[in-house]
């Protein structure tokens, strides 16, 4: 068994890890495996997974759709779907090779595709929209399949397992992306499903999440309002979909976004001067349903850098470092020290506080 | 000095400072053998009329007429305290400073006891019972005066 | 600074009380030519029933002189006052210079010409020493019958007194009613009926021209004509300021030693206070001796403290006076017989429970009132006398029995609440 | 006369023992239920007075007193009730309507008694608000569905919102209808604890200008005391279309309430009944009520939010869509058991619907509809403690009002005899003798102690959560559960069974 789509909220523990190289220098997947692999028993084996980006330079201009299938029949029916609202340009198994604790895979497959243009033109949708609208439309309603991503060069490879191991099966030592992102998983209440593993996305964005929102209900039903339709249960779609909602479709600035989910206190802002308080204010007031509350530290993995932040009073580690050209960040000092034994920096940020590593020369996410 | 000041605004015209002033001054400290044992005279005034009620007991002012007035010495004015209090083996019920009080908050024993009953602020206490037990705070016990006159 | 006080009653105690507030060093001598430490002489009559002790008669305990630093010279007489070498002269010769003097030496019995006044058994009731001598005179001569001359103040408590010791009481009067000085006829009535109720035999618009006996007194002749026996008379006719003391002075005497506001005689550093000075008597707007314990022990304070430098007025004189009879008190001041139109009064009466109050209005302030067998309260009266507050607004509340602040205006009321 | 038929609803039993005769329950009973019998000497009770409202029981220094329901026993009928027959004879006697105060006190399902709150355990750390910061800051207005920015890169202004520091308002409760001393203790313990007060359709007494921040001023159907500066004193206007109490019927304080001071502020002769119609008369559509929210942001520069109260009835949830649409900025939404200072009694009884379904269906057809976000949410009608609160908040409502439980904290005992003017406890009458029974500085902290109270268990509750803002509960229906609910109003609620 593959493990089933989950009914109720999710609950887990975990641990993440990312590097970045800031100047869009691909790097091999060993090394996220190695960081990952550290923290070992943050996982309990029932999910671990990656985000890569930059690995397909080759199809960089096309969406980049991963897929699961339960069965061949799940297929056949987003097969017929995707053929109608996209030209689909290259449909091909992921490789992966045999591994000992990999049991019962689903059909893993990835597309790369373009958006039917006249479909596209119909909808009166941006290109991006279009596609966000038909991810969920697979997940709400294609039983038996599920979208693990769907941006642009870029991937996403999970499953249920531990993170080391999951990166063996998909054989990330091949890919090579200046991005990784990677996650171990210490669900507490349900048995893996592959779906569930992280990292979560949406187009570009990926998510990497240790923690558990306790505004998830809030979030989920703010979400709902602008037509999310939040069907995994988990923090990490919804935390997903949040920063779609403010960076892509609200068009705000990351720090704007970062003020959302993660507000400054009130006692903080009475200290601010009075723009910048205004500012905070508006925020809160325009978002406070997309605070996220509750333990958590994640990973928003974009094509220009990430964004690393913690809950606002620091319930869940997170640290970062630095060398000449990279940025790391990981639940522990010792997945990063795995990797890069000597960073120039290393810090750990406080709660709330936002640590943006972007490409050289990109201003923002 | 602190002085009981009566808020008339929000006094309800119960009694109740009647009461535990009573109940303060019995020997048994106990409501209901003070009224039912003992003879105790409150040494309250409470003033009603109307819809206006306040509680009114002595000034302790600092002229004292009381205290010029009394004939026996028994009215006294400590000088430390600023409580004027009559010495009740001495006080022989003559009146005079019923007279002398601008006040009239000097009252005689209800019992018919040759001696008079005026407010010693509690002194043994700290709050004078009125005051504690005003349900609506209007007795307040505090100090007024700008500068202590000595 | 050297301070001289004549006389130990209210006055002289006041005047020491009154120095100290002021002057915390200065020498005090206090000479009296009564022996006893001070004592409250209105208890008299309580001594005489036997309520209450010497002991218990004391005005200030034991320690007041000695707390005070006051040098008491009891049991001597000052003989005569220097004016010149400010200096007074006791009757053991010594000499006490002063550089305050204060004569407060008390009124002195009033005795008519009358025969055989000088007979044993026949007393004045003002003093301690009077008291101990009708006591002894009681014991002695086993008195049962008494006469007594006078139904003032003095005269009733002796009366009263001496019923309590079971003797037979008759008085002797002149005016047409008792305590005509502080009551008005009606009021007098009331109270007369009580007296007699409680066993005095009255006898009014007579007077004693003869005391008869050989050496003690065995009764009375009147002038009516009437003869009543009697083993027991006291005499308690009135009082008169003590003024000998300063015979041969140069301080001005009128009825008694004349006073401004400040307590001060005519001659430098003299002052005179209580009974014996003739002050200001603010409702009759006139100089006036107004013998009575408050206003005595109030201008010896003021005194002491202007003659320790201070610079204080006293013009609150008035008549007030509290005081009772078998249970049957009243509380009575100022002007209560009011003997023009000018004056406006109003009476409230209930005889059954002898209960009369009356209050005597004048430009819409209060001058004076009469409040009999209901005294509660009657302070209020006594201070809008002092300060001569408007009551026009109020008038018909006065005699209310629930009358009380809550009658005044609200602004005037939480003004003085507050203080 | 005939007889009247009528019982008394109480007895007083007094322990002569422990009775000392000091007559304070005399003194302080406005309804004469004590006297002193001077021939017996000894105090007496008039059972027939007695309203049950425990004034005489709090003040006996010997607690002499005991109030018990009188205990004449009707015959055993399940229809034919006690109370269903005095209401007949009653009536009988008098021919009026019954009159009633206070919310309904039928035995009709409370919905908050049967959700149960969720609370972390292990994966999720729950929160100590002693320790950690807790934040119930709520912010009520219209908001944009995002944050928009001009040429310079800096926000836009919002439009006007209020600022509350806990989710809690004191409910419109007008001057008239409660005492001037009630209205200050509410007026000031809302500013000092940064909430807000409702003036109901009374006008603004001068004395409560003061506290313009934190007022709320109600423009009701009789428009009472409504005039430029009035509206303008207030930090935001209601304008109230119905009440909980009695929905679609109007108001009435009667004359003998109508005193000086309640004449000019309400600007009506003094002693005349103020009578407020059932509709407003330039409301009979949903743009008509458009017409006047804007006529009303016009005349105070559209810097006041503007709040439309109505009571929770059938079609609610429709009802408030329409509201939203037509430019509130918040929706106060009163439920059937909402207090009164006066309402007939069938009508309180029987009309609207319970406030939690009313919540919840108002808030989920918003959200179907885009709308939540952009209009705030408070609701009334029987908010009785801090869980009441939590679980109105995840079920959906940004804010609560709060004026039962606020007057219950000044004193009141729930004898629900506001409209006979005589409360004994100074807060529901206009009787100077009885008003001054409320000092407002005592009623200003008991009032503070409890909202302090209320938010300190609700940050409790949050931070059992593992929630540190408010926010994270507003409509997070996942924090609830149902028990003894049915699917229908599980479905509802929006709220799954315990269990699940």
């Amino acid at each position: 068994m593959r493990g089933s789509r989950p009914t109720e909220k999710i609950m887990s523990g975990c641990a993440i890890s990312g590097i970045l190289n800031r100047r869009g220098k691909c790097f091999s997947g060993k090394e996220i495996m190695d960081s990952i692999a550290l923290m070992h028993d943050r996982s309990n084996g029932l999910g671990g997974g990656f985000a890569a980006y930059g690995i397909y330079p080759d199809h960089k201009d096309e969406y980049a759709i991963h897929m699961f299938y339960d069965d061949l029949e799940a297929k056949e029916k987003v097969d017929y779907f995707l053929n109608r609202h996209f030209v689909i340009l290259v449909s091909e198994k992921i490789p992966t090779r045999e591994v000992e604790a990999i049991n019962n895979p689903p059909i893993i497959w990835r597309y790369f595709v373009r958006p039917d243009e006249r479909k596209l033109s119909e909808s009166g949708l941006e290109e991006d929209e279009y596609v966000a609208q038909s991810v969920m439309n697979i997940n709400a309603n294609y039983r038996g399949a599920f979208v693990v991503s769907s941006g642009k060069n870029m991937g996403v490879f999970k499953g249920v397992g531990y993170p080391e191991d999951i990166g063996e099966f998909y054989k990330l030592e091949e890919y090579e992306a200046y991005l990784w992102t990677a996650h171990g998983r210490f669900p507490t209440n349900t048995p893996g499903w592959w779906g569930g593993a992280h990292p979560f996305t949406l187009l570009d964005w990926s998510i990497v999440h240790n923690g558990e929102i306790s505004s998830y209900g809030a979030n989920k039903r703010y979400l709902e309002m602008f037509d999310y339709k939040c069907t995994m249960q988990t923090d990490t779609e919804a935390i997903t979909y949040l920063f779609d909602l403010m960076l892509r479709k609200h068009n705000l600035p990351l720090e704007v976004a970062v003020k959302a989910v993660a507000a400054p206190l009130w006692s903080e802002v009475e200290r601010m001067d009075d723009e910048e308080a205004k500012l905070v204010k508006s925020i809160r007031a325009v978002y406070g349903s997309a605070l996220l509350n509750g333990p958590f530290s994640i990973i928003l993995g974009h094509k220009d850098g990430f964004l690393a932040l913690n809950d606002r009073i620091k319930l869940r580690p997170l640290v970062v470092a630095e060398d000449e050209e990279r940025t790391y960040v990981a639940s522990e000092e010792a997945a990063i020290r795995e990797i890069c034994s000597k960073p120039e920096k290393l810090w750990s940020p406080r709660g709330g506080e936002p640590v943006i590593g972007l490409l050289e020369g990109r201003s923002g996410v | 000095m602190k002085k009981v000041y009566a808020r008339e605004e929000y006094c309800l015209g119960c009694k109740l400072c009647e009461v535990y002033c009573v109940t303060n001054h019995s020997q048994s400290k106990d409501i209901i053998k003070a009224y039912k044992l003992e003879e105790v005279t409150s040494r309250i005034i409470v003033e009603t009329k109307g819809a206006v009620s306040f509680a009114l007991q002595c000034r302790h002012c600092e002229g004292s007429p009381c205290v010029k007035a009394c004939i026996t010495g028994a009215m006294q004015k400590d000088e430390e305290t600023g409580i004027v209090d009559y010495d009740e083996d001495k006080c022989v019920g003559c009146w005079t400073c019923i007279m002398a009080c601008p006040f009239g908050a000097v009252k005689r024993d209800e019992f018919g006891n040759k001696v008079i009953s005026k407010c010693d602020l509690c002194a043994e206490e700290g709050e004078p019972a009125c005051v504690e037990n005003c349900p609506n705070a209007a007795l307040i016990f505090e100090d007024r005066e700008v500068e202590e006159v000595c | 600074m050297d301070y001289v006080i004549i006389g130990n009653s209210a006055a002289g105690i006041g005047a020491v009380e009154g120095i100290r507030r002021v002057d915390r060093e200065g020498k005090i001598t206090i000479i009296s030519d009564e022996e006893y430490s001070a004592y409250s002489r209105p208890l008299i009559s309580y001594y005489l029933a036997d309520k209450v002790t010497q002991e218990e008669m004391k005005y200030r305990p034991d320690e007041f002189y000695n707390q005070n630093n006051v040098d008491a010279k009891l049991g001597i007489k000052v003989t005569e006052v220097n004016e010149d070498d400010k200096k007074v002269l006791l009757e053991d010769d010594e000499e006490v210079t002063y550089d305050k003097l204060l004569v407060a030496t008390g009124g002195a019995p009033f005795i008519p010409e009358m025969k055989g006044v000088n007979k044993e058994n026949i007393s004045n009731f003002i003093k301690l020493d009077d008291a101990k001598a009708i006591a002894s005179d009681i014991k002695e001569s086993e008195a049962e019958e008494v006469v007594i001359l006078g139904a003032g103040l003095i005269g009733l408590k002796a009366a009263e007194a001496l019923i309590k010791k079971g003797l037979k009481v008759t008085v002797v009067e002149l005016a047409d009613r008792v305590l005509s000085a502080i009551l008005d006829k009606e009021a007098a009535d009331l109270v007369q009926e009580h007296l007699e109720e409680a066993g005095i035999n009255f006898i009014l618009e007579d007077t004693i021209i003869e005391f008869l006996g050989d050496e003690k007194v065995t009764g009375v002749k009147l002038k009516s004509g009437q003869e009543l026996d009697c083993d027991l008379a006291v005499v308690a006719v009135g009082v008169k300021p003590n003024v000998s003391i300063v015979k041969g002075t140069n301080v001005e005497v009128n009825r008694g030693l004349v006073v401004n506001d400040k307590l001060e005689t005519n001659i430098d550093d003299i002052y005179a206070a209580g009974d014996v000075s003739e002050g200001y008597d603010m409702l009759h707007e006139m100089a006036g001796v107004i013998p009575i314990w408050p206003n005595a022990y109030n201008q010896g304070l003021v005194a002491g403290q202007n003659m320790a430098g201070s610079n204080e007025s006293y013009r609150e004189g008035f008549a007030r006076n509290a005081i009772g009879f078998f249970d049957l008190s009243m509380i009575t001041a100022g002007i209560i017989n009011p003997a023009t139109d000018e004056y406006e009064v109003l009476i409230d009466k209930v005889e059954e429970d002898k209960v009369y109050k009356k209050i005597v209005l004048k430009d819409g302030k209060i001058v004076g009132f009469i409040y009999l067998n209901d005294v509660d309260r009657a302070g209020i009266l006594t201070g809008l006398i002092k300060e001569q507050k408007g009551v026009e607004d109020i008038k018909n509340q006065l005699l209310a029995d629930d009358f009380g602040y809550i009658d005044f205006d609200k602004e005037w009321r939480t003004q003085k609440l507050a203080e | 006369m005939s007889l009247n038929y009528n019982n008394p609803e109480f007895v007083i039993e007094r322990d002569q023992d422990k009775c000392i005769e000091c007559r304070v329950c005399a003194r302080q009973c406005a309804n004469e239920a004590h006297f002193y019998d001077e021939d017996l000497e000894r105090m007496r009770e008039e059972d027939i007075n007695c309203v049950n409202c425990h004034r005489c029981v709090t003040l006996c220094p010997t607690n002499a007193l005991v109030i018990k329901e009188y205990p004449l026993e009707y015959k055993k009928n399940s229809n034919w009730t006690g109370g269903m027959i005095s209401n007949i004879q009653k009536q009988a006697n008098t021919g009026g309507i019954l009159l009633t105060g206070m919310g309904n006190p039928t035995d009709k399902k409370i919905y908050w008694d049967h959700i149960l709150l969720n609370a972390s355990q292990v994966t999720n750390p729950s929160i100590d608000p002693l320790r950690e910061p807790m934040e119930l800051k709520t912010i009520l207005g219209r908001k944009p569905d995002k944050v928009e920015f001009d040429e310079e890169g800096k926000v836009k202004d919002l439009p006007p919102q209020l600022e509350l520091e806990t989710p809690i308002m004191f409910g419109a409760m007008s001057f008239g209808s409660i005492s001037i001393n009630a209205c200050k203790s509410l007026a000031q313990a809302a500013n000092e604890m940064g909430m807000m007060y409702n003036t109901g359709e009374g006008g603004l007494h001068e004395d409560l200008y003061p506290y313009k921040d934190r007022t709320i001023v109600q423009v009701a159907s009789g428009r009472f005391g409504v005039h430029q500066e009035y509206l303008n004193a207030g930090a935001a206007i209601e304008i109230k279309i119905g009440q909980g109490a009695k929905p679609g019927i109007g108001g009435h304080l009667p004359g003998e309430k109508v005193g000086e001071e309640v004449s000019k502020t309400r600007m009506i002769p003094k002693g005349t009944d103020a009578i407020s119609p059932a509709p407003h008369h330039d409301i009979y559509s949903i743009e008509d009520l458009r017409q006047l929210i804007y006529a009303l942001k016009e005349a105070t520069n559209y810097e006041k939010p503007v709040s439309v109260k109505i009571a929770a009835v059938h079609n609610v949830a429709a009802i408030a869509s329409g509201i939203a649409s037509a430019g509130a900025d918040i929706i106060a939404i009163d439920g059937y058991r909402g207090g009164t200072g006066a309402a007939p009694t069938m009508i309180r009884d029987n009309v609207g619907i319970p406030i939690e379904l009313a919540l919840a269906a108002v808030d989920s057809r918003l959200r179907e509809q885009s709308l939540r976000n952009k209009v705030s949410l408070v609701v009334s009608g029987s908010i009785r403690n801090s869980a009441d609160i939590v679980k109105a908040v995840a079920l959906g409502a940004d804010a609560v009002y709060v004026a039962s439980a606020a007057l219950i904290a000044l004193g009141c005992h729930m004898c629900q005899k506001c409209y006979t003017g005589k409360c004994n406890w100074g807060i529901a009458t206009q009787n100077p003798e009885l008003v001054k029974r409320l000092n407002p500085e005592i009623g200003v902290e008991r009032v503070k102690n409890l909202i302090e109270g209320w938010s300190h268990e609700i940050k409790e509750i949050l931070g059992g959560m593992g929630i540190n803002a408010l926010e994270s509960l507003r409509g997070n229906r996942l924090m609830l559960r149902g028990i003894d609910l049915t699917e229908k109003e599980l479905e509802i609620l929006g709220i799954k069974h315990a269990g699940e």
